[in-house]
């Protein structure tokens, strides 16, 4: 293993501490690794929570910031944070208004931050609402199985409530807007190597070098299916089509097109997949009026990487155009 | 040391360093079942947990078996996280007020709690049997400590007897296919593989069968 | 060889295809490779070039926008572009006030960059000044050697200038204030492993699993020594002893750290080495009032990190400061 | 057919297109060259280089020597970039104005313009012998090129003479410390390593005595 690490048991909290000099706009409670806009709560505003295991950076902390989240919980590397940081982060973010969590669907996430919801009921009057997302299409959307995670649709949900909130708008229909957002997003990753967990300190799965793993998550879990390496035009297919396959995309004002790069693969490579999928969804009829490149929701140091694509109408439009000022996402401010 | 047949708060205790050490001993183990079909953290979660339920048992012992499980769940809660957390946290948690507030439990007492602690550890995951979970350890676990001890066999025979089963339901659930936790994104390449939580479960009833057996 | 990728040979070609796309406020020309700011030339500006071989994205592209450079030429990978394309560029993007040219100090960008200048003088009346970038403290400052090489340090070059040409400040002063910058900046790099050149298919350099190499460039050429693999400790040291020696960094208003990702290296890890290169320069007196963390000057696929570090006063902050609205680097816009 | 005694277009036709294909043939071995001591590009840079030069002179065959020369390092300035494009193509523009406008060149006037070529390299990239750079297989050459034609060798013995020296000018630059070039970056560690650019431009020399020899 062959990372810019000291101990391993360390990684999480030195990371953090980075993170805190860096960026003197967050506050970080590194006793219960919960990272704050420095000036929540924001009186009158709905607190936007989110969070989830280390290993995914610039999410969760890099979403932090007016126009988006004003808090997150980091757990350990590919680990739901505990309900005890997620109830503390509750309390300190309520601005009167009451707290929505956005929830990423991994059982841990959903169970720890079920459980933080009723400790924050019992111990405090803040009102908390919860929103799952769930966009990967990877997964078979079963009631009875853990059903789809929770990929790079994240990113569209958490910007756009994030504007939504900074309006002013109340819980409910915040929480309205989470599940239309997610409900308009689909996903779908692969990988071209696995990624290294530093406590293991070895691949989580052997990957040979002339086969890659399509419909991945973002925990180093191993895919769907192998298959042989392929071009990036026929990745950008075996990406692209289940998601055209499980939603439409056409009509409304077009839509957000995320390449997300899973922590190794560089831009120059994203670009052209971007440019791959963008000629598929041209030739679908499904038209991109926003569009995001970049390393976002990696997975450590896996190389590939996965598509999101939210239906965007004129609402969703404007508040994702809406002012933004995180560390990942910034613009408007 | 002959068998006991109570299980009072040092047999609880060495229930639990026991349950510690084989996890410390099986992490690596956990971790590898776990890289196949899940995000390869299994066995650091579960080390982190117990690691601080011992050192919580050193700092704090607890008054009594309530006392004892009720601290032993909140601090897996608190220092777990992932799927692991909530469910055991929440199995112990759930097997509290199920000991009725005595200071040694009776054999029968004893599985009753375990059999709430299961019950809580449903209730939170919503996995069945047969769905590739912990649950496949400790459901047949339960059943088979039920049939022993109304068998009338003694408390150590009755959990040898469900560590036994806990182990067989772990070694089934190797060719299913997950329909809970992160091993269902997998989908049908989840199956040849032993669950890690199933596991780590069957430890935990190992730990039991251990901590009153004789020398 | 896994990369996401189609024909190596048409690598550029597709990536810049993506970019086009995914950033409509950009204008591209495919068959020179040249990238614009969409309304270049802006009148009564100075125009600022840049450019070099492909492979370091988001360098060049990243940074076009108002605030920052008006075009980039973009070369094969590793390979810095010809006098024909930076031509082209100072022709289109002067809008009556000349043209800086931004060279990073290599032999072959600096050399296709004085035959553009000298194509340009004979074919418009364009006046052009050049500053070479060379900040790289791996590498001896000597007359007799091709020189340090120019790295992280053009970002802030660039970004500051940017900044100052807006204002509409004069050539001469722009190409002055370069080069103050340039002068107030050193950089140190390191990998942890190699990267491959598509075209090549296989790695520049075969690096065993416990080595690294201290003291490379941003093209996958080995660096100045190898040394066992250490902890992200002691590899700041060897980053920042040197950078330190080098030259004074305390005193003024403080410095910019930059801390660069090499293309394979998460943000996670990023951070953690930030946390050290803080901690270090904090033990020196150096004041870090401004940071930046993530990949924008990569290798490829290298992973590794680098570290730049400059000296900001008063002006140079407030221009550091002022609004830019690039791909890479966006804030007050 | 005989040795060549006159280089007319036709010889350095052929000149370019033997050099182009030596160029491909050697393309990975000047690439991993480059990789050792550079950024393994330079087989790729020569080899679109000479492919750009060669479909040129296809399409536009050049009316004397001294147009051949402009087209040629005007197409390796436009198509090459990196150190050796503006060198390489530097050489060539610099070798059409020393032609004086004759049909065929002389052995005399090729060798002057050879040095005129060299000296634009010389101009351009500020190295000198002993830099590890092409001109340590250039300079060499030039040297025995002239002296050989000045003892009145045959102008294919002189090429034969000048490519030897080339290919020994190539072989010097392997204990050299680069101080030039991206090599130079390396320090001591260029050292032990064979220059890429001497070593095509060894095969550049070593094109123009095959252009020149008989059968
Ligand atoms: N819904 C569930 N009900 C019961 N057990 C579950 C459930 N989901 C997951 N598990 C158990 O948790 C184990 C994984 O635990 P762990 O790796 O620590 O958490 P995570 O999956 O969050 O990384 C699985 O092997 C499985 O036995
Ligand atoms: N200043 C210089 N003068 C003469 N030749 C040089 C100079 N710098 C580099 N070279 C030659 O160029 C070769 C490298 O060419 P190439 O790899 O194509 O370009 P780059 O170094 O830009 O990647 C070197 O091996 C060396 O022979
Ligand atoms: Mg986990
Ligand atoms: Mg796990
Ligand atoms: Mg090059
Ligand atoms: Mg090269």
């Amino acid at each position: 293993m062959k990372k810019l690490l000291n101990d391993p048991a360390d990684l999480v909290a030195e990371s953090l501490r980075g993170v805190e000099r860096a960026h003197p706009e967050l506050r970080v409670d590194h006793e219960q690794r919960i990272l704050y806009r420095a000036d929540a709560p924001v009186r009158g505003k709905v607190g936007l929570l989110s969070g989830g295991g280390s290993g995914h950076e610039p999410a969760h902390a890099g979403f932090i910031g007016p126009g988006m989240l004003d808090a997150v919980c980091a757990g350990e590397v590919f680990t739901s944070p505990v309900p005890d940081q997620m109830a503390e982060a509750t309390k300190q973010i309520d601005g009167g208004a009451g707290v929505l969590h956005l929830v990423w669907n991994y059982t841990g996430d959903v169970m720890n931050f079920d459980m933080a919801a009723e400790l924050a009921a019992a111990e405090t009057d803040t009102t908390v609402e919860a929103v799952v997302m769930n966009d990967d299409v990877a997964v078979e959307d079963s009631l009875f199985t853990a059903g789809r995670r929770g990929t790079g649709a994240a990113i569209a949900v958490e910007k756009i409530v994030g504007a939504a909130a900074e309006q002013g708008r109340g819980l409910s229909e915040l929480a309205d807007l989470a599940r239309r957002v997610n409900d308009a997003s689909r996903s779908m990753g692969m990988a071209l190597t696995s990624c290294t967990v530093p406590a293991k300190g070895s691949p989580t799965f052997d990957l040979p070098d002339d086969e890659i793993e399509i419909g991945i998550g973002i925990h180093g879990e191993p895919g769907r299916r192998r298959v042989p390496l392929a071009s990036a035009h026929d990745i950008a297919g075996m990406l692209v089509d289940p998601i055209l396959a499980d939603r439409d995309f056409t009509g409304g004002e077009g839509v957000l097109v995320f390449v997300n790069g899973m922590g190794a693969t560089p831009a120059l490579e994203l670009y052209l997949m971007y440019n791959e999928v963008a000629a598929l969804l041209d030739k679908a009829g499904v038209v991109p009026v926003r569009t995001l490149v970049g390393p976002y929701v990696t997975s450590l140091d896996m190389a590939g990487c996965s598509v999101s694509i939210t239906r965007l109408d004129d609402e969703l439009l404007r508040l994702w155009d809406a002012p933004v000022a995180t560390s990942a996402l910034r613009w408007g401010m | 040391m002959a068998d006991v047949d109570v299980l009072d708060l040092t047999v609880l205790d060495r229930w639990l360093r026991l349950f510690a050490a084989s996890v410390a001993e099986q992490k690596d183990t956990l971790t590898a079942l776990d890289a196949a079909i899940g995000d390869a953290d299994h066995g650091a979660n579960m080390h982190r947990g117990m690691t601080a339920v011992v050192e919580a048992l050193d700092a704090t012992p607890p008054a009594d078996p309530a006392a004892l499980f009720k601290q032993t769940g909140m601090v897996l809660v608190r220092s777990v996280g992932g799927a692991s957390g909530p469910l055991y946290g929440t199995f112990f948690l759930r097997m509290a007020p199920a000991t009725g507030g005595a200071g040694a439990l009776e054999p029968e007492t004893f599985a009753k709690a375990l059999r709430a602690g299961v019950e809580g550890v449903v209730a939170r995951g919503k996995a069945e049997p047969g769905d590739k979970t912990m649950l496949d350890a400790l459901a047949p676990a339960l059943d088979a400590l039920d049939a022993a001890l109304a068998a009338g066999e003694s408390l150590a025979a009755a959990l040898r007897q469900a560590s036994t089963a806990a182990d067989e339901g772990r070694d089934a659930t190797t060719p299913l296919v997950a329909r809970k936790g992160r091993a269902s994104y997998l989908g049908e390449r989840s199956a040849d593989h032993q669950d890690p939580g199933a596991t780590s479960a069957a430890l935990l009833v190992g730990a039991a069968a251990a901590a009153v057996a004789g020398p």
